[in-house]
């Protein structure tokens, strides 16, 4: 593997070198993001990103809070996908405590899971458009975005922070009517993909910036634990949707795309990118699926104490965010507050890799790269 | 210019004023005439690019209810009102900046554009000074602003604007070539500098039914037009060429750390420099003030209406390629500039002079 | 009549603006200054009628020469220390040598029979410095394309030899 | 051995392996070094003494019958202010063979000093950072040791059981906590 050797070669630089800090306050960085890029000219020797300024000790907050608590606390961590957060630390939750939550309950978890992987994926096309100058397709993701938002609130009364899926079940069940909008919603979604092609997908100046730039090869993605969209754009089939099912993604008939080097090398910026865009028609395929499929009447909790006291013991469980597998390792001592929680998050794992794709790069080109990993800093820095 | 001292020298009252004193205010009126047009062009330009620019991105951009503290009827003073507040907007000079450049660079960046409009013929007799070198004067004088963006990048001791001053001043000289050829292609057919001329040879009619504005003349003027106009946007660091304040890059590029009045003269030249652009295009290209429809509405005010109309819709292009198309790297801008537009200059040359040559 | 006062302001603006160049502390300065030097040397082409000199003396000085300067400055030296201090050694010594000159051109200038006669009105040079480009002096003037193109390939040659 | 039908961007080759049996694997090849956790799964988990660790853990990326190419997770825990050991939990988990192995290593709080792993799966980079921040395990071998989250000058390690808030941070008083949430 090539990836042992990624310590600087020095005496491979000519030029005088410039330490440019891109960050923390910087329109492309997707959050409070610090790197450290030195560059020769407009080419970049080496990036050291430097992260933490968003560090609000998510785990040591846990430690002190009852794992009921802890909901709110997830939501916080990866702000753009709330819903995925929740679903993520109630798998484990129930996988700690052999819960089996009821069918309904699959059934819109599922739903707001996927929609708010698709009001994600938005969020990550629209700023990558941004990242490479294109202005106009990021108002159109907000746009479409905006309707998610509108059902999410309709939904829990919050647009962003949803503390909306409970351990063993979800808060409330959905409102009426709630389920016709969500399929009036997912009828206006459908042709405004091709809106997003054609805008940016297939433009020529979009494919010559993005095409063959910041190549993460399989095995170096793996290796760095990359994962979600990343790791596909990167032509593994890998979807944990898929391969390690939780809940009831085993029911759904859905593809998982990857990367195929279409217009240039498998697990460049536009395989990356073009992964998310065919992501968004799946989870519209799993939506529909899940709402004809959805019992509609049904208790919407798990019988649970009111108080939850998990056994002894350990898990560790992972599920597909938008940003690829959010793992939680719990530690329980029987006590109503967690011994030990950790988050994996997938964008710190994204990030962690970006010196070994964009070094040799130009500035621009970092840019691409950061925005095609789509990290969020919430996550990242927990 | 002449036509004003004319006239001045015909009004009775004026005769007793020394003509030294009349010709320095005739000067003084033409200037602040010329600055006007470029400040309400910019105005304008700025209102235009907001609604354009919201209309593209399913949007309303910005908007009021009548007048009052809201920004008027469809947010027609929005701008008015982005320019008071630039005017009292509190002037910041960084304490490491190089202060004398600092505020040295957004002027002569503006004068290198104000400069210009003395050269372009808004009409039959709008026109300051109908230079024998007109063509060549407006290329020479835009040339000077490129020294107002590597002073800002420098002067503002900031890495990014150093970047945006660097990737400028490349930019802006390379470009400059392919401009130059092709506009070449018309001064060879008219065999003129004057502006003029260059307008009044395009008189009449070509094949028949076409005007006989050069991108019509022949195969090689039509492409010279197009490789004219790319250029000249990325003259003027319009996006997809906006590689020096490329803001998800570096920032704002050269102009980071103006604000307020500063940083409203580099925005004036902007827009004043998209005019330019546009007009040249269309002086050179598409007939100035010439009628569509050789014959008929071509007085003063229809030349006039036809320039302006002709101007600000090229300016339109300008605004729509900025809201649909993402941004090139240096690399391929360089790329597109030398390794596609000069030669394709090139042979336009030659075949315009090869075409003249036989079929003329 | 309004022309004088013009040209003594640029005048003015020449001399002025050479004096920066040459005594300025600071290298950027003196770039800077230059740029008004060419400039009013521009302005004193159009004064003779020579309009095509004076917007080439734009073009090539301004737009090329002076943005090659200051980009040779930029990047010779780290950005934080470009100012260099140029500051002159021999003052004495210079300004003497400077100050004969000045004399020895005065004198010239008394002492020259100077021919007075009332110019003509010309139109425009740009037609005549074709014809003469094109017809009178054209291999001169491909030889030294020829040269240019020497010169130009030469120094991509040696700036790519690290490669 | 088994192609998985549904792959075709990527070659899994499913020779899944429970617990049990990677134990014995491992065993087989070590000479009996290591006993199951006697708890039932998902409790299951590999104890590894830190002297031992850089060996097995090339021997789980590349034996071609356990190839643990992907780290999932690496966790540091406190087990408690009256436990004397520091622990980190490495999740391991192989995208060939579709089969997971959780390895445990427990040093002393004395003397917490673990091999890195960090050339051998390059996303332990980060992860052993960010234990070394929080808990100060010293990850011997890491090329590039220092913290991640918190400021370089920070003092003390925070997820650790016994660590006390600090009242001031460069001057400014940290404004107190209260001692219950709930």
């Amino acid at each position: 593997m090539g990836i042992e050797t990624s310590t600087l070669d020095r005496s491979a630089i000519h030029g005088e070198e410039m330490v440019l800090n891109i960050g923390p306050q910087h329109p492309s960085t997707h959050g409070v993001l610090r790197l450290q890029v030195l560059t020769d000219g407009e080419i970049v020797t080496k990036i050291t990103p430097y992260i933490g300024y968003l560090h609000r000790c998510f785990e040591k907050h846990c430690e002190n809070v009852t794992y009921e608590q802890v909901i709110p606390y997830t939501d916080r961590c990866d702000y753009v996908a709330s819903m995925n957060n929740n679903f993520g630390y109630a798998v484990a939750m129930e996988e700690l405590m052999g819960i089996e939550v009821p069918e309904k309950v699959h059934h819109i978890r599922v739903i707001v899971a996927e929609l708010n992987r698709i009001a994600s994926h938005h969020l990550a096309i629209g700023t990558f458009g941004l990242d490479v100058g294109a202005f106009t397709p990021f108002l159109y993701c907000f746009r479409d975005r905006e309707r998610i938002l509108d059902l999410f609130e309709l939904l829990c009364g919050a647009r962003l922070l949803y503390n909306y899926i409970w351990v063993g079940g979800v808060s409330h069940d959905f409102p009426i009517g709630f389920v016709e909008k969500v399929y009036e919603f997912l009828d206006y979604f459908e042709p405004k993909i091709q809106e997003y092609n054609d805008l940016l997908t297939f433009n020529k100046i979009f494919i010559e910036r993005t095409a063959d730039v910041g190549v993460l090869p399989a095995d170096v993605a793996i290796s760095y634990g990359v994962s979600g969209p990343n790791l596909r754009g990167s032509g593994v089939k890998w979807d944990l949707r898929k391969n390690e099912p939780y809940s009831i993604y085993n029911k759904f008939e859905f593809d998982i795309p990857i990367g195929t080097g279409a217009m240039g090398t498998v697990g460049d910026c536009w395989d990356r990118y073009y992964v998310r865009i065919r992501e968004l028609e799946e989870s519209v395929k799993i939506t529909r699926q899940a709402l004809d499929q959805m019992p509609r009447e049904g208790d919407v909790h798990a019988a649970l104490p009111k108080k939850i006291r998990p056994p002894k013991g350990h898990v560790y469980s992972r599920t597909e965010t938008p940003r690829g597998d959010l793992g939680f390792y719990i530690i329980s001592d029987g006590k109503p507050k967690p011994f030990r929680l950790k988050l994996r998050s997938p964008a710190f794992t994204a990030l962690s890799c970006i010196d070994e794709i964009a070094r040799g790069w130009m500035i621009a080109d970092v840019i691409a790269i950061l925005g095609s990993l789509d990290i969020v800093l919430g996550e990242i820095d927990r | 210019m002449e036509l004003l001292l004319q006239k001045f020298s015909e009004v009775s009252f004026l005769s007793g004023i020394p003509s030294a004193l009349l010709f320095v205010f005739a000067a003084t009126l033409i200037a602040v005439s010329l600055f006007m047009f470029v400040a309400v062009n910019a105005i304008v330009a700025v209102y235009a690019e907001r609604k354009i620019s919201a209309f593209m991105q399913d949007r309303l951009g910005p908007m009021g209810q009548g007048v009052g503290l809201h920004a008027g009827k469809w947010g027609l003073l929005q701008t008015v009102a982005d320019a008071i507040k630039l005017l009292i907007k509190e002037d910041i000079i960084p304490s490491l900046a190089d202060r004398k450049l600092f505020i040295l660079a957004p002027f002569i960046l503006f004068i290198g554009a104000f400069i210009v409009f003395v050269g372009i013929p808004f009409n039959q007799h709008i026109l300051v000074a109908d230079f024998n070198i007109g063509v060549f004067y407006i290329i020479a004088m835009s040339s000077i602003g490129v020294i107002g963006i590597i002073l800002a990048g420098y002067g503002s001791n900031n890495k990014w604007a150093l970047y945006g001053a660097m990737r400028s001043a490349a930019q802006i000289i390379s470009y400059e070539i392919p401009l130059a050829l092709s506009l070449l292609t018309v001064i060879m057919l008219v065999g003129s500098l004057k502006m003029q001329d260059i307008i009044i040879a395009q008189h009449g009619l070509i094949w028949g039914i076409l005007p006989n504005w050069f991108i019509f003349n022949n195969p090689f003027t039509f492409i010279a037009f197009f490789i004219f106009f790319i250029s000249g946007v990325a003259e003027v660091n319009r996006t997809p060429f906006d590689l020096p304040e490329a803001e998800s890059e570096l920032v704002a590029g050269f102009h980071t750390e103006y604000s307020g009045m500063r940083w409203a003269f580099f925005f004036l030249a902007e827009y004043a420099n998209m005019f330019i652009v546009a007009a040249m295009s269309a002086i050179l290209f598409l007939g100035g003030w010439q009628s569509p429809i050789p014959g008929y509405m071509d007085s003063p005010a229809w030349g006039l209406f036809w320039f302006m109309g002709k101007a600000i819709f090229l300016i339109f292009v300008m605004m729509w390629f900025r809201w649909t198309f993402p941004r090139l790297r240096t690399d391929q801008l360089m790329q597109m500039c030398w390794k596609y537009f000069l030669p394709i200059s090139f042979i336009n040359i030659l075949g315009v002079g090869l075409w003249d040559l036989w079929l003329n | 009549m309004g022309a004088d006062i013009i040209f003594w302001m640029v005048v003015a603006l020449t001399v002025g603006s050479a004096f920066l160049v040459v005594l300025s502390q600071n290298l950027i300065y003196s770039a800077m200054a230059l740029l008004f030097t060419f400039m009013g040397v521009a302005g004193l082409y159009v004064f003779m009628m020579a309009d095509f000199i004076a917007a080439t003396q734009i073009v090539i000085y301004v737009g090329g020469i002076l943005v090659l300067i200051i980009f040779g400055i930029m990047l010779t030296q780290r950005i934080r220390d470009v100012r260099i201090s140029h500051t002159s050694m021999q003052r004495g010594i210079g300004g003497v040598v400077v100050a004969l000159i000045f004399l020895g051109l005065i004198r010239m200038i008394r002492t020259s029979p100077w021919h007075l006669e009332s110019s003509p009105e010309i139109e425009g040079t740009v037609a005549g410095i074709g014809k003469l480009l094109m017809v009178e002096y054209l291999l001169p003037f491909e030889v030294t394309s020829v040269l240019l193109l020497a010169a130009l390939m030469g120094a991509a040659m040696l700036s790519r030899r690290g490669d | 051995m088994t192609e998985d039908p549904s792959a075709d961007g990527w070659h899994y080759v499913i020779a899944h392996m429970d617990y049990r049996e990677i134990v014995d694997y491992i065993n087989r090849n070590f000479n009996e070094l290591y006993s199951p956790d006697t708890r039932e799964e998902p409790a299951a988990v590999l104890r590894v003494s830190p002297k031992d660790w850089t060996e097995l853990a090339y021997f789980l990326r590349d034996d071609e019958n356990l190839v643990f190419d992907s780290m999932m997770c690496i966790t540091g825990i406190d087990y408690g202010i009256e436990d004397e050991n520091l622990g980190v939990a490495y999740n391991l988990h192989s995208m060939t063979h579709h089969h997971k192995l959780e390895v445990r290593i427990d040093v002393p709080k004395s003397k917490p000093m673990i091999p890195s792993v960090e050339k051998i799966w390059r996303m332990a980079d980060w992860f052993e950072r960010e234990i070394y921040d929080m808990y100060g395990i010293t990850f011997e071998g890491h090329r590039d040791h220092r913290r991640i989250l918190l400021p370089e000058d920070w003092v003390g390690f925070p997820l650790r059981k016994d660590y006390e808030f600090p009242e001031t941070w460069h001057g400014i008083v940290v404004p107190k906590i209260k001692e219950e949430w709930e």
